[in-house]
This record gives structure tokens, C-alpha cells and sequence, in this order.
């Protein structure tokens, strides 16, 4: 398991090069690293421009059927999401972004996790599963 | 922050991506690409990213504003060189970087440029 | 209220806005350019904003308002000077200043304005 | 902290001034002042034309993380907004504006805050950081 620091921009480039490394090692296809490269890259942005910072640990999985999954979690201590529903909704931004973050990193990936609570921060959890 | 360079070829900027793009390396091509629009009157911009393995919202939303702010300076932008998986995925993540021209290379994208009156 | 002047060189309208641009002002320049049109038959407009710091939805909205007005008298109006952290920021607004043309300098503008028929 | 009245179109041009001084002052860069710029110009506008008049306070803050950033708050007691969602939509207006006023300033800014009930009057609050 690798668990990597997200505190600024640099740190978002380390923890998309660091699952492109994993994700190629469990031969997840070309198609399948770039969108798992992509959500991290949304999540990670997400907990050091939302969430003032946070970590993002790495890890590969297997399902209970024997598939071999990349499961990334991010974690910050930021001031959490009030409503994940609406968090969760295509163009919904407090800020000046785009607000396709979260729903959009929710389509790159097979499973994931959003937990918050106002003023104890953020959680989400994604897994990318190789076919 | 790494800093993208660009280079001026007759009245066309041209621009390479070969970093892994942060945040602030995107914007700050966005401000110097202003920048140059605006000293050197250049009438097409051409950015390449062929290299470029990973476009998320934020990146692909400053590669439209890039398309937009060169339009203000009465030039034209063209995309070239963007891999089918970067494709497919910025089309699942939402985004469809409407109003940027898209070309196969560097050479086809000259051509849209020129064939423009 | 602070009031644009307005120059008359051969066929050609100049305005050049030195003023930080309250509301009053803009729409009062829109009027004064109308009237200036109807009046003299000038077939051209050209509105030099490089000492221009910021153009706001507003302030946008009247200078393409501006380049529509002068069609209807059969004048185009061409903007210059625009700065590149003006046309960053009128992006990221959402404004695109469609209809209006652009140069990069009154110069250039000029040039744009003889090149039509 | 700086508290100005917008109660004029020339109140809103030193509204305008001021953040300008103060965000130079405090080191943003020329195009994060402009944009900060425009969007207090466009917020000082609503508050003087939707609002009937109210006043902007310009301060600067500091982040959970040490940033430096700079804080505007437009405060009007006019009619308020109904619905707050639709506000921020590009393109809605009530009025003969364009609608890019409160959607365009929120993308502006790295935080944008809108508070208003009907009858209670329209509070929004932006902060730029400094990179
Ligand atoms: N880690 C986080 N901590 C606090 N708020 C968050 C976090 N991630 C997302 N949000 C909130 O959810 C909104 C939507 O996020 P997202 O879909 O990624 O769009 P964007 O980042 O472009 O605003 C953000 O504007 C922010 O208010
Ligand atoms: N301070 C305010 N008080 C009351 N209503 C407001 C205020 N600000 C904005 N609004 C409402 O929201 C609408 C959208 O505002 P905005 O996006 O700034 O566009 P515009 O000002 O061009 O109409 C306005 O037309 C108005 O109805």
C-alpha cells in the first residue's frame, strides 16, 4: 500500500503518476488506467483545493469473485461537504470549477464512496476493477 | 512549476505539451499564451498534445478558455494529437471542449489554420 | 459622471477610454456614438480599451452592443488594446464578445477597417 | 478592513478600486486581481441595482493553511432573492442584464458564498487566494 501526501499541485501530479504505475502493473488496459488517472486527478485536486489538503492511499484489491481491483482512497480534514447529493449533482461548484469532479470521477470508476461530514472532513473511496 | 514553452513560427504560436500538467503550469500557459496573443498579433495557435496522457476538468476547461480567449484576439486554436483514451474519457467524465478545433497532428492543424481566409 | 470623447479622423470614429468606466458612462458613450454615427455617416468605430482594466458582463454587453449599432449604420466597429488578463477574465465570465472584431492596436485596427469593400 | 457604501455608479467604481489596491497590495498576480476585480464590480452592481443600495467589506484573511487571501462580503436589504439556484445560473436574469453576473463572479473566485431570504435582503461573500 502506498499512501501519498496531496499538499500542493506537484503532490496531485505524484499521486496520478504513482496509479498509472500501479494500474499498468495489474494490467488494467490503456482506456481503463486513463480514466482511473483522471478520477484521482478530480479527487486529489478536490482534497488540497476544497479540503485544504489530505493524503491519498493506494492499494490493490481483490473481489470476493477474484477480480484484481486498484483502490484509492483520499482523505482530508477540510470542511466537509454539506449536502453529497447535491456535491454529487453534473455542474454543481461553490467555487470557480466546472462542478464535474465528483460526478464525473463517480463515472470513471466501478465502485465509489463519498462520506462527509460538515467540519470533520471528507472521505472518498473509488476501485477500478481489471476485466 | 514547470512552464510550458511556446514558439512562434510566421504568424502561428506553437505549443507542446510535454509535462505532466499541474494546475498552475495550465494556467500560467493559459496567461502567457494571452500574453503572446497579444504582442505578436499571431492569427493561430496550435497546441499539441500528443503527449499528454491524462486530461481531467480542470485542464480540459482551460484548454476551451484557451480556444475563447485566442477568438478575442481574432486568432483560431486548434487541438492536435489527442490520444482515443484521453477521448473517451474526458467524454465520460462530461466535458466536450465545444468551440476548439481538433486535429490528427501538428501538420493537419496548420492546414485548418491556413485554409481560413 | 465622467463623458468618453469622441474623435472624428476622416470616416472613422476613435474613442479611447481613459476613465475608470461607471455604467452611466458606457451607456452614455453608447448614445453619443449613435448619435455621432446618424450625424456623420462614419463608416468605422474604433473603441481603444488598452488603458482598460477590467470589463465586467455589463461594460461588455455595451461595447457588443456598440459593434451591433454601428452595422445599422452600416459602420463596423473594431475594438483594440485589449489586455490579456482582460480577455482571460471576460472568458471565464462567459461573455465572448461575439459580433465584435478585434486588433491589437489602433494601427492594425485601421488596417481592418479600409480592408472592407 | 475596509467598509464602503454602494449607494452609486460611482461608488461602485471605487468598490472597484479599492479590491484593486488591496490585492495588488497584497500580492495577487495581474490576472487574479482582474479577476477579482470583475467579479466585485458585477457583486457591487447587483447589490446597487437588485439590492437598492448596500455596502462591501474588503478584508484580508488567512487560510487554515497559512494562504493569504483576500475576503469581500456585499451586504444590500433589498428584496432578496427566492431562489437561489436559478440566480446562479448562466443566463437568468429579471432584468434586462445578461445573467453572467453572479454565475461569471463565481467563477472568478475560489470561494463564493450567496445567502439571501425574500424580503431579508442578499449577502454574498468571495474569497481570491493568493498563489
Ligand atoms: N474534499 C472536499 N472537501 C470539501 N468540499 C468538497 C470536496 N470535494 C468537493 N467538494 C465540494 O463539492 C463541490 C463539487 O465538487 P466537484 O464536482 O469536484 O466540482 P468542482 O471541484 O469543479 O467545484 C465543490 O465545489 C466543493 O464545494
Ligand atoms: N443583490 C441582489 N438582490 C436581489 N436580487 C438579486 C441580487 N443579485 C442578483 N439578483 C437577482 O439574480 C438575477 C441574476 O443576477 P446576475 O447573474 O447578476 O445577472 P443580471 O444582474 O445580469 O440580471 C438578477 O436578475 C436578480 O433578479
Amino acid at each position: 500500500m502506498d499512501e501519498l501526501p496531496i499538499q500542493s499541485g506537484d503532490d496531485v501530479v505524484r499521486v496520478r503518476q504513482r496509479v498509472r504505475v500501479v494500474a499498468a502493473d495489474r494490467g488494467l488496459s490503456l482506456v481503463d488506467q486513463t480514466k482511473l488517472v483522471t478520477a484521482a486527478s478530480e479527487l486529489a485536486r478536490n482534497a488540497l483545493v476544497h479540503g485544504g489538503g489530505g493524503t491519498a492511499r493506494i492499494e490493490v484489491v481483490t473481489s470476493a469473485v477474484g477480480r484484481t481491483g486498484i483502490r484509492i482512497g483520499f482523505s482530508d480534514d477540510g470542511p466537509g461537504i454539506a449536502d453529497v447529493d447535491l456535491a454529487l449533482t453534473d455542474g454543481w461548484t461553490t467555487g470557480g470549477g466546472l462542478g464535474l469532479g465528483l460526478s464525473g470521477a463517480r463515472r470513471l470508476v466501478d465502485e465509489f464512496e463519498l462520506a462527509s461530514k460538515p467540519g470533520h472532513g471528507t472521505s472518498v473511496v473509488v476501485i477500478k476493477w481489471s476485466r | 512549476m514547470e512552464r510550458v514553452p511556446i514558439l512562434k513560427l510566421g504568424r502561428t504560436l506553437f505549443v507542446s505539451i510535454q509535462i505532466d500538467l499541474q494546475d498552475e503550469s495550465v494556467m500560467r500557459l493559459q496567461e502567457d499564451l494571452a500574453g503572446e496573443l497579444a504582442a505578436t498579433g499571431a492569427t493561430g495557435v496550435i497546441i499539441d498534445i500528443t503527449a499528454v496522457e491524462i486530461v481531467d476538468s480542470f485542464i480540459g476547461r482551460m484548454l476551451t478558455m484557451i480556444g475563447s480567449i485566442s477568438r478575442m484576439f481574432d486568432a483560431e486554436t486548434v487541438l492536435v494529437g489527442m490520444r482515443p483514451a484521453v477521448a473517451i474519457t474526458l467524454t465520460e467524465l462530461g466535458l466536450s471542449l465545444r468551440g476548439v478545433r481538433t486535429a490528427l497532428n501538428a501538420e493537419k492543424g496548420l492546414k485548418l489554420l491556413s485554409g481560413r481566409a
